[in-house]
This record gives structure tokens, C-alpha cells and sequence, in this order.
């Protein structure tokens, strides 16, 4: 069901972890659903480029290689370059998802943004076109 | 390769195969037809019927070839709604029946009948007061599954057929999960009605039948030629029946020493899981169980995911029933058990068989360990966990 | 033995077998499962979708595996009248559909649909204009089968279909004769729905499908889980689906060839019959006939008594439909033809396949001729027709 | 499904055939339903005895295997013990019938009556308990 680049990731993922002292952090999804990210990103002040991204992923299969492929994706683009880390970015570059997983790429994409936002709202900064995501865990709470 | 999917479907049987090889190109026959040719597929058919009508005390024309247990019950459940309507429009079921019956009761709430799905209590039992309150003079049927299929809880089948027939409502018992793996005696346990699947118990896929008790009458599903004594239309699937029967056979035969050798293997997994790996928490009724089910949920990681390094490691197991893959939700099943949707979402489901060894389950639980391990170490509910407790 | 009940059923082919073999025994796995093990049943369920799909020139996900032709009968009727029911709830037959079909209509009628039921010609052809007339504003489907299982006569089935589309009405084909038999192509004869079964052309029994139109939106018919696109419940016939899809292969793959082959055997038979038996008449459409039917009815004698006397010298044949026998009354399709009933009761239906040779047609006419000989010196009838005409 | 008796005695009738002028005659059922049974007897005119009883049928396996077999009973009985010879006692000599077949013995049992209540009317004999056949092949035309 899954394409080979899919499963590697999934079976090998990369950057899976935290970092200390994140530059930004988001959690996004919620258990009801069955997936949650997170993602950690390591910022530099001046350059704005993502040195390293970090993930945990509560998933399928395919959450997990979205995430890892999402995190290859951004390091060592700059906050406003990661923007265009879209959801069919990362399909793409995973070869594709079966029809019934393509959330989870979305949810990839929806990681990134809300570890920028949280980046962004830190040091007071704006990066355009990026807005406040709205599926995170905290949503949970409110729609049980 | 390990299976433990044998809930979703089996191996057949190297002798199951070969009674049903001469049925293909050799006496390929439709048994209706006149001519001699057709007499021993007839007589096969025949004997397919009372073989498994004996199993559960039963008479060979209560038993009804079907092309599968979906079949038998959207059968059982529509037919007799629609022979009974002008008696009643109340019917009763479980919030863990499998989606045959509880797709089947939706269609019919869309057609004007009344369903009361009854809760089950943490181990998944349904209890007899449930039914005894819900019961009405207008309810015409209850249904309520002999075992179920995910997490393994027989049902206390006797005392809710009793309930039942002293209201005057059929009872009809989905016993796709049980049929050849407990001992059925249809009379003794007050079914009017039993659906069966043959691939459940090592016999072919696409067969499965309906014991409808000789006083029930209800009208027939497919419609159409005058097979299974105009009940049932559709050219015999000869070897289908043949194959069904003989698996149900050889079952019955080695019964009592088969779900033995089944609980020994099955309680090792349980007992092993329980002690070796923390926050996994087993799913359904410890004694009232099928003896081939283990379902475990483990907190903080995801199925699937599990599912996936256990194929890594050449174990088939499942999370939840295996048609409801593709589906975002968690099983009906976990959620009626009282199971909070995160948790539910971490149930993996293995279904022994006969030939599964102790080795096996020994692998198994070593495999699990180090799968649950990394999916924990990967899981940030799993961090926020510790954090929390910390 | 000479086998000519084809269209009662026919004997898997080796190659069909031995397609069928591996999904028994080895890979038996449900091919909804996450496992590895569970892609090649996955993988070559999806192939014989697509195998089906490509030869009746429709997309692979408008074919839904059932079991069998009956099941699809049912689906197509009930549910497009389930879902149509608010925009009309007339519907439109022939009164030489297979029972699968005219069983279904009047369970329909008792649940509030009128059926009109369209005379046929003497040959078994529904007239398109018979339908014109028929149809109305409130028609929400036509049914007519694609080929008579007891005559074989082909239907019009594109201008049928054509005037159904006019009306805005559904058109169903029960092709279960003709597909795998004659070419079909179901975008070119106006075709929404069509219903096939495996074991009319060398496939297993117990396993057929429904060609359902994406423009068609009906519910299922068989509820519960997700298989076959949420459209048809139960686990999949695995060895059944890809059987059936390699005999349609099969026969497509040389289906000109064994059209004219069979044209000419039937053809010999229906020549020398009508040529050396008096008092023998030939049922069906002379042209518009399926390759492999050869239908006669015989004065004076009763049809039972030939098809034993055929089967005594190693023939087997069928007396109207196989699913009929037990019945008193002689074959609807023949009454609706217009035959009288003593008429009606000696007839022979003879179904040849590609196997069939010009020798064994040649035995075939000659044990007939002196069978029908004996029967006549038997019979009542006979003799007064005999007394009169003297 | 048949047994070996009706096989026997449908492969191999007897008494098929016709009396030239039979001291009665009679035929039974009807075309429409699907078996017609015509018997002939020839009765001893002092000792009422059944010396030649022939039969012609058209109908199925069953029809012919208990004209035959009815034939076989009657003939050598006294046309008051003929009337013994039921529906039941066909069958039981023929080891049994299936249970859609069972209306063929009945319609033998009616040959014969329909033959003897013939004779009767022709001799101006009353046979005790032989009551007017009903189903003759002249009811096909009243019906149809
Ligand atoms: C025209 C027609 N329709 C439907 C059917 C039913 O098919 P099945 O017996 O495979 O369900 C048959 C076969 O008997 C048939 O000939
Ligand atoms: C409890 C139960 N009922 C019904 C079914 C349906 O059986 P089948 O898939 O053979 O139609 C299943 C199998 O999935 C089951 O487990």
C-alpha cells in the first residue's frame, strides 16, 4: 500500500527527536483522529535558516514519513523558504500516499507551520503568508 | 511468517482443499439438474448440510448455504424485519456487533424499523437486564453476536435468547468468530437464527450459511431459482459447501483439544504482554473469551504503525476488524468498551490458530517489546507522559 | 459423457484452477490487511477488476465482485428502486427473465414498485417499441436480459437501452448468458448496470459481479463492511474473483474463434433436428441466438422422460431451466413465447460449449431421434394425434 | 433420484402398448399440468378378473414407472380388488417416489379407476367404492 520511499522513511526516520531550548515547537492534529506531530525547529537568528528540525510523531505509517520526510524537507531553508514545504511537497517527494492518508502529508505541512508560528510569535516577528494553525492538540479538549 | 490474523481470515486446510478438487473440472455438476452426472454433487450438498446441521443440533433443512456471514446477516436481520413489521418495528442489537449487523440495522432505521443498540459493559458483555429493559411488546428481533470479533468476548448467547423468546422476539446470534472454535447447540441456547462464515475456521472464502430454525418464517434475501429449498437462490457453489462442511468437521472433531492447546498459547501472550510491557492494557472479557483472541491496546503509539514493524518482522497481526482499515476512526468496538479514542487508537489484535506454537507467541512478545519501545521513544504523547509524571 | 448443459453450469477449466490454486492454501490472506503478506491478494484482486473492467470496456472501479449472478440480479433491482423510489417507483421487465430477476420484481411489487412485465414475440424478442410504449414519466428502470438462459435469444440490448436513457430511466442487463459468450460493450449499448456470474463461462461458482455505472448511485445490497469500495460487504473471494477473471480472459482471448465454432455445431444440431425428427420445433430466435443454445420442443412427449432416456445414453441435457425442476409448470418463457403448455412440456434445451464436437452432435441427434421414436409409441397424445390425422 | 425400481420400470415399461377393443378404457390427468395417463383393460366378463391391462403415458419418469407398476398390480386381481391397489401401494412397490412426484401415483390410481368406473358404466355394474374419476383430459378445455 505504501511506496518504497514511504516505508523507508517510516522504517528509518530521520531527524526524530527533540531539541533543547527549540527555537520554535508545534503540535498539531489531535489523538481523536489518530495523529498527532510534533515538530522542534533549531533557528538562526540572523540567517533565519532551520539548522535542524526535530519530530515525534503518534501515528500511521504514513505520519511518520510524512513528518521525517517534512523535516529533510525544511533544514537548511530559511523560515520564509519552508513556507513552500507544502503538503503535496511532501507527497511528491515521498512518491505519492494513498488516497485515505493524504491528511497525514497535510498534517506535515500544518507541523511546520505551527513551529514557525510559534517561532514567529517568540521573537515578534511576521513571516507572510504563514497564518495561526488551527488543528492542534489543544482542539481536543474542546471537541470532546 | 507468523500469522495471527486468523479473525480476519484463515488458511484452508490441505484436507478441506481436497474434498473440494473433484467439485471443479471433474463433477462440475449443478446439483438440481436430472441427469445422473448431477446425482453426487447433489448427494455432497446434501451431506454438507446435515454435517453441519448435526454439529449444532440442528436439522439438515434449517441450514441454508449463503455466499458468506455478511450475507447471512443482512439475511437473518432484513428478512425477518420485513416478515414481522406489521407485528412490530423494534429491534435490538449491541454497540459491538460487527458492521454487517450494524450497517444492516442502519439500512433498516432508514426503512422505518426502530433499532435499541445495547451498551456493553467495560469487558464487553452484554447484560441480561440491558436486554430485559430494553425488550417491548413491538420488539420483533433481537441480534446480539455469539463472540465478537475484535476483541474476543463471548456473549452470555443462552440467558439473552431466553430473554428474548419470553418476549416473543425471534433471537438471532451472529456466530461468525465462534461457529467450529466453541462448542453451539442452537437448541440448548435459544437461537432461532445463526449466521456462519466457512473462511472464519479454515474452510473457503465466499460460503457461509444460515441456520433458520424450522418454526421461523421469514421470506428470502436473494431471490430468484428454487435453490435451498426456495429460500436461497443461486447456483450451488458445490465445492464452496462441500469445503465449509468439511472444515466445520475436522474442527469439531479435535474441538476440545484444539481450544486447549488455543488458551495455553493464548494465555502465555497475555500473561507475557501484561508483565513485560507497561501501559498495555488487554481488551475484552479474560474468561469469557475466545480461546484464539488476544487484544492488547498500548498506550502512546498507533497501530498501524505497530502493525507495520510487526510485518518487518514477518508477524500478521491487526488493529481492529480488518475491513474497517481505511477508516479514520477507531473501532466501534474500543469505543464501546469505554476506551478514550488516543488509547483505542494503539489496539493490536492477534488471532492464534491451532498451529500456532509457544515459540511463536514467544517471538512475538520479544518483537512487540522492542516495537513498542521505539514507537514510545518516537511519540510525543509518550513525552508528555513522562514529563508529567516526572 | 456429453455435456450439454452449459448454460446450467460449466466444468473451471484447468488454467481457471490453476489461477485459483495459490489463494487457498498459500496466500489466503484478506486482501484488506496492512501486512505484506496481504498485497499479492490485494494486488491481484485489483487485476481481475481491471481484467473484467477492460473486456466489457468500463473503468476498473465500476466492477463489483458479488456472489454470484443472482446476488447481482437482486442488488441492481432493489437498491436502484430503493433509491430512485422518490422520483418514480415503475419499473420495467420482460416476461422472460430469469427468475433471479422476476422473483426480485415481485418482492418489489409487495413493497409498493409496479412492475410492468413486456410480452415477447414469438422468437423471445422484446420490441423496442413494446417498451416506448411502455414507459412513462415515472419509469425509474429497465431490466431486460442481455441473452434467454432457455431459448437464447439476444435482445436489442442497445436500443433498449437507448429508450431507457431517453426516459431518464436506469437500464439493467442480466448478461449472466451472454457475458464472456458474445462481445458486450457497455459504454456503446447504453448499458448502467450488468450482472455476470463466474460459473456460466468455465469460472467457479459462487462468485459473479455487478457492473455498476459511476453515473449510478445506488446503495448496497449485501451491508456491512468496507470491501468492494464500501458498495458490497464480505471478506473477498480471492480465489473466486481471480478464477472468474481468468475464465473471462479466457474466453475473450479466443471468443470469435470459438463463436463460429460453436454457431456451427449448434447449428448442425438444429439442421439435423429439424430435418429428421418430425414434429419438432425449434425455440428461439434462428439468428439472434446465443452460439452455444439449441432449444426444441418435441410433440407428444413429456420432457423429463427424454432427458433420462438422454442421460441413459451418456447425454446430459436440461428441460427448460435448471432451477425450475421440482416445479410442475412448464417454463414461463416458453408459455410467454406462446407455446401451449403440452407443447411447452416436451421441450429440450441442448447448451454446447467450445468442447463440444460434430461427432458428439451427430450422437446427440441420433439417440434423440430414437428416444423421441419410443416416447411417441408411449404416449396418449400421440396416438390420437395419430387417430385424427389418419 | 429416483430409485432403481422406477428406473427399472421406466427403462423398461410394461404392458406399454393398447387393447383392441378393452372392456374399458380410461385417461387421465392433463396436458397442462404435464402427465397424461391412458389404461386399457381387458376383464374376464364372469370371473371379473383383470386378464391384460396396457398403458400409454406422457409424462415424466415417475408417470411412466407407476403406469407401468399399476399395470403390473391390477393386472390378475378381480376389478373389486383393484381397488386396493392405491396411490401407496404404487409407490411402495416402486421402494418410493419423491415427494414433487408423489401426484403421478395418484394419477396412476386414477387410471385405473378411470378404466374400471368405464367398464362399469358400459356393463351397467356397480363396483362398491369406485367413485366417478375426476380429472380426465376433458378438463383441460373446460379450464384453459
Ligand atoms: C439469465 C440468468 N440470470 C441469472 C442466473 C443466476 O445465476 P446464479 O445461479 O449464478 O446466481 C442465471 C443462472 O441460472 C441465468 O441463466
Ligand atoms: C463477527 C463477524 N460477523 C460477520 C463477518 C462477515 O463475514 P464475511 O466477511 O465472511 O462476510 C465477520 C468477518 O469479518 C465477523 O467477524
Amino acid at each position: 500500500m505504501y511506496s518504497e520511499k514511504v516505508m523507508d522513511h517510516f522504517s528509518n526516520p530521520r531527524n526524530v527527536g527533540e531539541i533543547e531550548n527549540p527555537s520554535g515547537v508545534g503540535t498539531v492534529g489531535n489523538a481523536k483522529c489518530g495523529d498527532i506531530m510534533r515538530m522542534y525547529l533549531d533557528i538562526d537568528e540572523d540567517t533565519k535558516i532551520i539548522n535542524e528540525c526535530k519530530f515525534k510523531t503518534f501515528g500511521c505509517g504514513a505520519a511518520v514519513a510524512t513528518s521525517s520526510m517534512a523535516t529533510e524537507l525544511v533544514k537548511g531553508k530559511t523560515i520564509y523558504e519552508a513556507l513552500e514545504v507544502t503538503n503535496k511537497a511532501v507527497m511528491d517527494a515521498l512518491d505519492g500516499l494513498p488516497a485515505v492518508k493524504v491528511h497525514c502529508s497535510l498534517l506535515a505541512e500544518e507541523a511546520i507551520h505551527a513551529a514557525l508560528w510559534d517561532y514567529a510569535e517568540k521573537h515578534h516577528i511576521e513571516i507572510p503568508g504563514l497564518k495561526k494553525p488551527k488543528n492542534d492538540i489543544g482542539d481536543e479538549e474542546e471537541e470532546a | 511468517m507468523i500469522y495471527l490474523d486468523n479473525a480476519a481470515t484463515t488458511a484452508v486446510k490441505p484436507e478441506v482443499l481436497e474434498a473440494m478438487m473433484p467439485y471443479f473440472m471433474e463433477n462440475y455438476s449443478n446439483p438440481n439438474s436430472v441427469y445422473s452426472f448431477a446425482q453426487e454433487s447433489h448427494k455432497v450438498v446434501d451431506d454438507a448440510r446435515d454435517t453441519i446441521a448435526e454439529l449444532l443440533h440442528a436439522k439438515g433443512n434449517e441450514i441454508y448455504f449463503t455466499g458468506g456471514g455478511s450475507e447471512s446477516d443482512n439475511w437473518a436481520l432484513k428478512a425477518a424485519a420485513d416478515a414481522f413489521s406489521s407485528k412490530g418495528k423494534h429491534i435490538i442489537t449491541s454497540k459491538i456487533e460487527h458492521h454487517a449487523i450494524l450497517h444492516t440495522c442502519e439500512f433498516l432505521e432508514k426503512h422505518g424499523f426502530e433499532v435499541t443498540y445495547l451498551d456493553v459493559d467495560a469487558n464487553g458483555l452484554v447484560s441480561p437486564e440491558s436486554l430485559k429493559t430494553a425488550i417491548r411488546p413491538d420488539t420483533i428481533l433481537v441480534s446480539i453476536m455469539f463472540a465478537n470479533n475484535e476483541i474476543g468476548t463471548i456473549e452470555p448467547i443462552k440467558e439473552l435468547g431466553a430473554i428474548a423468546h419470553e418476549a416473543g422476539a425471534l433471537f438471532h446470534t451472529d456466530a461468525v468468530q465462534a461457529f467450529a472454535h466453541v462448542p453451539i447447540d442452537v437448541q440448548d441456547m435459544n437461537i432461532d437464527m445463526l449466521s456462519a462464515s466457512g473462511h472464519k475456521f479454515h474452510g473457503p472464502k465466499g460460503v457461509g450459511f444460515l441456520y433458520l430454525s424450522n418454526k421461523v418464517k421469514i421470506g428470502s434475501f436473494v431471490h430468484g431459482g428454487a435453490q435451498e429449498r426456495g429460500r436461497r437462490a443461486g447456483t450451488t457453489n458445490v465445492p464452496g459447501v462441500v469445503g465449509m462442511a468439511k472444515a466445520a468437521k475436522l474442527a469439531h472433531e479435535n474441538m476440545e483439544e484444539n481450544i486447549k492447546k488455543q488458551i495455553a498459547v493464548r494465555n502465555h501472550l497475555i500473561d507475557r504482554i501484561s508483565q513485560e510491557i507497561p501501559y498495555a492494557k488487554l481488551n475484552g472479557d479474560p474468561e469469557k473469551r475466545l480461546p484464539n483472541n488476544v487484544n492488547f491496546c498500548f498506550r502512546f503509539v498507533e497501530g498501524e504503525s505497530v502493525l507495520i514493524m510487526l510485518d518487518q518482522k514477518g508477524i500478521c497481526a491487526s488493529s481492529g476488524s480488518a475491513c474497517t482499515s481505511g477508516s479514520l476512526d477507531p473501532s466501534h468496538v474500543l469505543l464501546a468498551i469505554g476506551l478514550p479514542h488516543e488509547i483505542a487508537h494503539g489496539s493490536i489484535r492477534m488471532t492464534i490458530s491451532e498451529e500456532t506454537t509457544m515459540e511463536d507467541a514467544d517471538y512475538t512478545v520479544d518483537s512487540m517489546k522492542a516495537i513498542i519501545d521505539r514507537l514510545r521513544s518516537m511519540s510525543p504523547l509518550y513525552e508528555d507522559f513522562v514529563k508529567e509524571n516526572k
